[in-house]
């Protein structure tokens, strides 16, 4: 059972719970900032990449004489020269032991698998010669047939003629990953639960789109390598310094020891720098032969068309359920576009999402199986969320379908069915174990602030009066796995990385603490939340301590920041970290204040003794080891600690979205009128970057509801390939947000923390859709694809007087309000 | 990215730019505000080898008072114009579209001149300029002549204005005491209008006696709604009132189909808009 | 090259410039104002907004050469005598960043909107941003900031 | 993206045919096309597309793959690349030719266009590429169309001989000409022209001045003739030989 728990009111002499301004701040509203761009070195040189423009097709020949002959040109790289240095670039994760993973190589040689995909490489003295030599560069291709669409790829064969991203490959199938209750022993035979539905309940088939996205991160990736001295150092924009530095130690050759990534300050990375890039290993490989500093950064169509994408899911749902509403079986068949290669981590992707279809609901049986597939496209990897946005999607989206087909309100049949704080911990039909949670609480004060009775009253008053703006109403009742991860977990998927962290505490002589975490942040205020965390800890003052971070010389271990890990797995190693320090000065002050360890006392920074008013400040106790004129017999003179956490369990916060969309159904505009939220996410160390994150994670969440989408032509080249196109949202196209909280502590950790850094863009883009449906249900519509444009629903709205598309798959149902459940549209109930 | 190499010239006068134009042909390219062609000079989809920025010339900027029109130098700059009280006094219409046309910062450095010179047909002046029968002077070798606006947008990205020639300013007829109004239709405010549309509207507050109204993005050039304007005419100020002429704005247009909409749709959403549009501007 | 003279956040320079070099670039690589960045290379993201003769402008979208004889103002010549501009307090005051990339454009267009409107809506302000991109805050706490600048700036002149 | 178009010219098939044997005639019609060479069915030359604040200049080469005499049917593959990489243009042009069934003694034309377009230019299209690649292809069509009809014919008479329009119910209007009635058309004051010289075509004189070098100004529209039907199956995302757009998003 969970107990929820109000806001611990803040403390004055508690750094935990304050909202702290951060430290990071001061260097990037003045501008000194140390973005990988910014660093120039002696004798820099600089890289233009020569890029295919097709999707699939042989490189016939490549003549860089012109190129090598022009201005400050140092020399002119193509794959076969660098093929004996220039490494591969490895997939991480491959979920099955059968899955088919082609050769990625950084440089192409003989065959380009996307438009983008680097031919050739000039080196030059300045970044403007070098693109203008790499114009000079004529490659010839042969232009073979590429595999764009997702579900033509996926049924193409060799025997059908159809288009095979690979052809030596023989297939675009690369992986088949399956989940079943009725095998794993966690539930029930979801067959046999839909054919009983069938015949007796209620069976909803679905098919939802989850389009592909673009990470699209402000700071286009830079790389600096510097191969001067006896250490290579790479300075790079990204999310995985030590990853990184594995990788290109594990496939080039050069010693691990030999190796020093640096990720300085990174601009937003969204999973988007959760990758080891082609880029990356050619600046490497460049300045190694060149024996020179080498620099490259992109520019943002380059990031755009070659940066890994996101999402790009076909959703095929089908979900069993009681006449009354009780759900009874849920399968999830997911076709998965990997793009042209197995990226980092791209076949787990949708994985991730394995566990979640079920989300809060109690489903007696369920069945989730994936197929990944290649297509000659950008590949695809994690994007804010990972598999689990694309699964609150669709559990989300079903729910609100069923609560129409059982004519009740969608949080009625979600009441009905969600797991009950007296039932925590939850183990589910996936196989998880939810340690706490509160779904009752976070709904209720989300629909208190919403005014959920108030808008439902004027949805209905706009609806009878026809008016020609509707109003929607969208609810999304979210859980997801954070945290990553449990190592042995990931052993059991496959995932060829451990999940743990790692973080140091040094006491410095001076009183001041130099934190060192493995965690590697690009925005999301560590530097700020771990100081709250030692600060209180440890006892010593905030401004006392440096959190250091992004450097494998300084933080020579760690799995680096994404998953929201970094507080929940990262916050712990550091919390053990210190509870070490505490332990190792003990016996030091106790020898310094001649006093029995067994009566020493720690509290707010201070050890004292028993009964007495000796003590001596942590601060003290670190001048003293530094100094070691006097430490017990038989024991270092240092009080420093390191600490290696490897989380029990995922992590699971939760929430209620609740956001009201007008619908202009003259044009088929939508429009955001309010949005609240509630998120548990347990205890909060600094609320104010909470909220940060849930803004941030929920605008990126709607813009995939409402606007983002990354589209290719019939030849393969990426049309939205410039801001022009992919559309971000601005401050004018977004409102205010209502934030709320309400806490169960997580019991996996000593903080009693969830992750929060993914919650807003898993939980908005369900709670928008279903929102932008709601308004429109009584046109006959029950599903619009995203993103959710004005021509589509318009299209939708118009379908019945032939202005439109057809209509939606389904179409005829009507609102719940307004009549009786069911209609042919959906198989069982209807009598 | 940075664009190829190109020479650099900033004449201070008009004749000493169409020298510069003359000796360097179709090498050159004009640099006004330059917010539209430095991206595609930064994209290498042009690459000119001399660039002529008519920035130091003093005379092509400003606004004056001309009898029955207002002038506006085509260097005057997209906020200059915004903030001008002879154009929103007498243009009415020039100030709405200039409102919202791109963002602060283009609005500071771009050009109203320069602007409609690219005439890219999602562009937010030629809707308003055509629709006030504006008028267009362009500076050559053989000295200046004046072309009407309908003549002055011959295509796609194309205008009157010779290879050797040079927009110097537009004079706009005085519409003092329309009203006006400029309805721009976007997913994402800082987009191109999937269609938006410039109405001027003369009325006594209850009835309209004369319309013009301008599209955007409906056409490769921008377009006159002539069948709406002749239907508004006499029409009550109301929805019911407007609402048969402004079903028929897309008459004789031609619109793009694109990632935003297909060609049908922004023919219903110009009707839509353009009954907006002709409200707003009528009820002031 | 041609011969450009001009002040960059309050200092003069001369200088001999290619004229393909844009502002940024000339602000970043020559005068090593690295605070000024690029994130898009069709003037969408407004990153590189910086102060051109008092008013803000997209700095990938101005040649250096344009910018002879003129006054530039970058993120790093807002504090003066080691005192941030109330703009730059505001951002930290109401965590208006995260990853701090668009910021210092965020920061130029925000002091420009405020300069012409001391006293904007929640409206306007997310109007006046609207040519500067942000893919972390959600926008949310860049507009507080901005309002508390302008509550703050209402109340030093109070 | 597939494009098609069609017309009558009012000479026979034969005829008609006989107009083709001169590859570079072909090829030259295409908007801004330099032939540099001829060698048996295979011709190389140059496009430069300028367009608004563009100017491309795409090298390459096009085959006769398919010639029928028989059935008048050709087949030309052309393909070219971008001077500065920026990209490629394709095209399979297909053109047939048919005893005209309303008209004893002409020609109905078929011109059926398979095109595709990638890097730069595809990639910043602000998906309106349609547009203009229906305005080349337009142009080219016209271009072949003069060829045939042979010069010093007046703008008019194939106007009166010319088919009706067979736009298909809800196709989308790819061309001005569709739209708007081609007698008005001539009528609102578009300069009359006659059909572009031989070789090179240049872009028809309008009132304006024109360089008159071997480039495509896009602007300086070929006048249409004779009224043509334009009609698309489907209107994909987009592209054409040598046509090439790019919008921006920030404005002068």
């Amino acid at each position: 059972m969970t107990t929820t728990q109000e806001r611990p009111a803040e403390q004055a002499d508690r750094e935990i719970g304050k909202d702290r301004r951060r430290k990071e701040d001061q260097r990037l509203i003045t501008g000194r900032t140390r973005w990988t761009d910014n660093i120039t070195l002696p004798g820099m040189l600089h890289l233009a990449m020569v890029r295919s423009p097709h999707a699939h097709a042989h490189v016939t020949s490549i003549s860089t004489d012109a190129a090598k002959a022009s201005r400050n040109v140092v020399t002119v790289l193509t794959g076969a020269d660098l093929a004996e240095t220039q490494g591969v670039l490895i997939n991480a994760w491959a979920i099955t032991t059968d899955q088919v993973t082609p050769t990625h190589l950084p440089v192409a040689i003989d065959r380009v698998a996307f438009a983008g995909e680097v031919v050739a490489v000039v080196v030059a003295r300045s970044a403007a010669e070098a693109r203008d030599a790499a114009e000079l560069v004529d490659v010839e291709y042969d232009l073979l047939p590429a595999a764009l669409d997702l579900k033509e790829a996926a049924a193409a064969t060799p025997e059908n003629g159809g288009a095979l991203a690979h052809p030596d490959l023989g297939t675009n199938k690369s992986a088949l990953w399956i989940f079943d209750s009725a095998t794993a022993g966690t539930g029930g035979d979801v067959d046999a639960a839909i054919e009983k539905a069938r015949g007796d309940g209620i069976v909803i088939e679905r098919e939802y789109r989850q389009q592909r996205l673009i990470p699209a991160f402000m700071e286009p990736r830079s790389t600096v390598v510097d191969p001067t001295g006896e250490q290579i150092t790479m300075w790079s924009a990204t999310q995985i310094p030590h990853i990184l530095r594995f990788a290109l130690a594990a496939t080039t050759g050069v010693p691990e020891s030999k190796i020093r990534v640096i990720a300085p300050d990174v601009g937003g990375g969204f999973g988007g720098k959760l990758q080891t890039t082609p880029e990356e290993w050619i600046v490497f490989a460049v300045a190694r032969r060149l024996g020179k500093p080498v620099k490259f950064t992109e520019t943002r169509s380059e990031s755009l068309m070659t940066g890994h994408h996101g999402r790009d899911q076909w959703q095929k749902l089908t979900l069993s359920a009681e006449k009354d509403g009780s759900v009874t079986g849920l399968k999830v068949e997911l076709l998965a576009d990997l793009g042209s290669h197995v990226s980092l981590v791209g076949g787990g992707v949708p994985v991730l999402g394995a566990f979640m279809f079920n989300s809060i609901y109690k489903f007696p049986a369920y069945q989730f199986n994936c197929q990944t597939v290649l297509t000659n496209k950008t590949w695809t990897d994690a994007y804010r969320g990972a598999g689990r946005p694309e699964a609150t999607y669709a559990i989300e989206r079903l729910m609100d379908e069923l609560a129409v087909e059982v004519g009740v309100d969608p949080f009625v049949i979600r009441e009905q069915n969600w797991i009950t704080h007296e039932e925590f911990p939850f183990t589910t039909v996936a196989g998880l174990e939810y340690d706490s949670g509160n779904y009752e609480a976070a709904t209720a004060k989300a629909k208190e602030v919403f005014g959920y009775d108030e808008l439902r009253a004027e949805q209905k008053q706009r609806r009878a009066s026809g008016d020609q703006v509707q109003l929607g109403i969208g609810i999304s009742t979210f859980t997801e796995m954070c945290g990553l991860a449990p190592s042995r977990v990931l052993g059991s998927l496959n995932y060829g990385a451990g999940g743990w962290e790692h973080a140091s505490v040094r006491m410095l002589a001076t009183g001041k603490v130099e934190v060192v975490t493995g965690a590697s942040a690009h925005g999301q205020g560590h530097e700020t939340a771990f100081s709250q965390i030692v600060a209180d800890r440890l006892g010593v003052p905030f401004e006392d301590v440096e959190v250091l971070h992004g450097d494998t010389q300084i933080a020579h271990k760690g799995l680096d920041t994404y998953g929201s890990r970094s507080l929940v797995v990262g916050g712990e190693a550091l919390v053990l970290a210190v509870d070490k320090v505490i332990e190792r000065a003990k016996p030091l002050a106790a020898h310094l204040l001649e006093a029995s360890v067994d009566d020493m006392e720690f509290s707010q920074g201070r050890f004292s003794v028993k009964g007495t008013d000796q003590g001596l400040g942590i601060a003290e106790v670190a001048m003293a080891a530094f100094a070691a004129h006097n430490y017990p017999e038989g024991t270092e003179p240092g009080i420093d600690a390191e600490a290696t956490y490897d989380p029990v369990n995922f992590n699971y916060p939760h929430g209620t979205h609740l956001c009201a969309m007008e619908v202009d159904t003259e044009t088929g505009a939508v429009k955001m009128r309010k949005y609240v939220c509630c998120d548990d996410i347990g205890n909060i160390i600094n609320p104010m970057i909470v909220e940060g994150q849930v803004h941030g994670g929920l605008v990126q969440g709607i813009a995939q509801a409402l606007w983002e989408e990354a589209v290719y032509d019939d030849a393969g080249t990426l049309v939205s390939g410039s801001f022009v196109d992919y559309l971000l949202p601005t401050a004018a196209d977004t409102i205010s947000f209502e934030v709320e909280h309400t806490t169960s502590p997580a019991l996996t950790n000593t903080l009693g923390t969830k992750g929060v850094g993914e919650a807003g863009t898993i939980a908005s883009t369900p709670a928008v859709v279903n929102a932008v449906v709601d308004a429109i249900r009584h046109f006959g519509i029950n599903d619009i694809q995203m993103p959710c444009t004005p021509e589509r629903v318009w299209k939708a709205i118009h379908a019945k007087d032939g202005a439109g598309d057809k209509p939606t798959e389904g179409a005829a149902m009507p609102h719940f309000s307004e009549s009786e459940p069911g209609t042919d549209s959906t198989e069982g109930a209807a009598q | 990215m940075i664009p190829t190499e190109f020479a650099y010239l900033a004449p201070t006068s008009i004749e000493d730019a169409l020298a510069a134009l003359a000796e360097h042909g179709d090498d050159a390219k004009i640099i006004a505000g330059g917010q539209s062609l430095l991206p595609v000079l930064r994209m290498r989809l042009n690459a000119p080898e001399m660039v002529i920025d008519l920035g130091k010339i003093d005379s092509l900027r400003g606004v004056r008072d001309d009898g029955d029109a207002i002038v506006i130098g085509a260097m005057t700059t997209h906020h200059d114009v915004l903030h001008d009280p002879l154009v929103a006094e007498h243009a009415a219409l020039i100030t709405k579209a200039v409102e919202h046309l791109a963002d602060a910062q283009i609005r500071h450095r771009g050009t109203f001149g320069g602007a409609l010179a690219h005439a890219d047909p999602a562009g937010d002046l030629g809707a308003p300029t055509l629709a006030l029968g504006a008028e267009f002077v362009i500076a050559g070798p053989g000295g200046t002549r004046s072309v009407t606006a309908e003549d002055f947008f011959v295509d796609l990205f194309e205008t009157a204005i010779g290879e050797d020639e040079i927009l110097t300013e537009i004079r706009v007829p005085k519409h003092t005491g329309w009203g006006a109004h400029y309805e721009k239709f976007v997913r994402v405010v800082h987009q191109w209008p999937i269609v938006a549309v410039a109405a001027a509207i003369r009325s006594d507050g209850s009835t309209i006696s004369e319309a013009k109204i301008g599209l955007t993005n409906m056409g490769n050039t921008a377009v006159r709604a002539r069948a709406t304007e002749a239907g508004l005419a006499g029409a009550e100020v109301s929805e019911e009132g407007v609402r048969a002429a402004c079903d028929r704005a897309a008459e004789g247009t031609n619109p793009p189909s694109d990632l935003n909409g297909g060609a049908d749709y922004r023919r219903h959403l110009a009707t839509v808009i353009t009954r907006r549009a002709v409200l707003k501007a009528a009820r002031g | 090259m041609t011969k450009i003279e001009l002040t960059v956040d309050g200092a003069s320079v001369f200088d001999d410039v290619e004229p393909r070099m844009l502002l940024v670039q000339y602000l970043r690589e020559k005068l090593g104002k690295t605070g000024t960045v690029i994130g898009c290379d069709t003037s969408n993201c407004g990153a590189c907004t910086v102060h051109l003769n008092g008013r803000s402008v997209k700095s990938c979208n101005v040649l250096a050469v344009q910018a002879d004889g003129a006054e530039v103002t970058t993120v790093e010549g807002l504090a003066q005598d080691g005192k941030l501009h109330q703009v730059q307090e505001s951002f930290r005051e109401c965590h208006g960043l995260q990853c701090g990339f668009c910021t210092p454009g965020m920061i130029m267009q925000t002091i420009d909107l405020l300069n012409e409107n001391p006293h904007p809506t929640e409206e306007e302000v997310r109007l006046g941003l609207e040519g500067n991109l942000c893919r972390c805050t959600g926008y949310h706490n860049i507009v507080k900031s901005v309002l508390h600048a302008a509550d703050q700036a209402e109340g030093a002149h109070a | 993206m597939e494009l098609a178009h069609r017309f009558t010219v009012p000479t026979g098939v034969e005829e008609t045919w006989a107009h083709f044997e001169d590859v570079a005639s072909v090829a030259e019609c295409f908007p801004g096309a330099a032939i540099t060479s001829v060698e048996d069915d295979t011709f190389a030359g140059t496009v430069k597309v300028k367009l608004g604040p563009i100017a491309l200049v795409y090298s390459g080469s096009g085959t006769f793959v398919e010639k029928d005499e028989a059935a008048h049917k050709f087949v030309v593959d052309a393909k070219g690349k971008d001077k500065r990489g920026n990209g490629t243009a394709g095209a399979k042009v297909t053109l047939t030719m048919n005893a005209s069934a309303a008209e004893t003694g002409s020609t109905d034309v078929e011109v059926l266009t398979d095109l595709a377009i990638t890097g730069k230019p595809a990639q910043f299209g602000r998906g309106v590429m349609q547009d203009v690649s229906d305005k080349l292809l337009g142009q080219f069509v016209s271009c072949l169309e003069s060829r045939l009809t042979g010069p010093g014919e007046d703008a008019e008479e194939p106007v009166a001989k010319a088919v009706e329009p067979t736009a298909t119910p809800g196709a989308v209007a790819t061309s001005p000409v569709e739209a708007v009635d081609p007698v008005t058309r001539v009528a609102a004051g578009t300069p009359a022209a006659s059909p572009p010289p031989a070789r090179p075509v240049a872009a028809a004189p309008a009132a304006k001045p024109m360089p008159q070098d071997d480039s495509l100004d896009l602007g300086a529209t070929v006048i249409p003739i004779l009224l043509k039907a334009y009609w698309k199956p489907i209107a994909g995302v987009v592209a054409v030989v040598g046509l090439l757009i790019w919008w921006l998003a920030a404005r002068d």
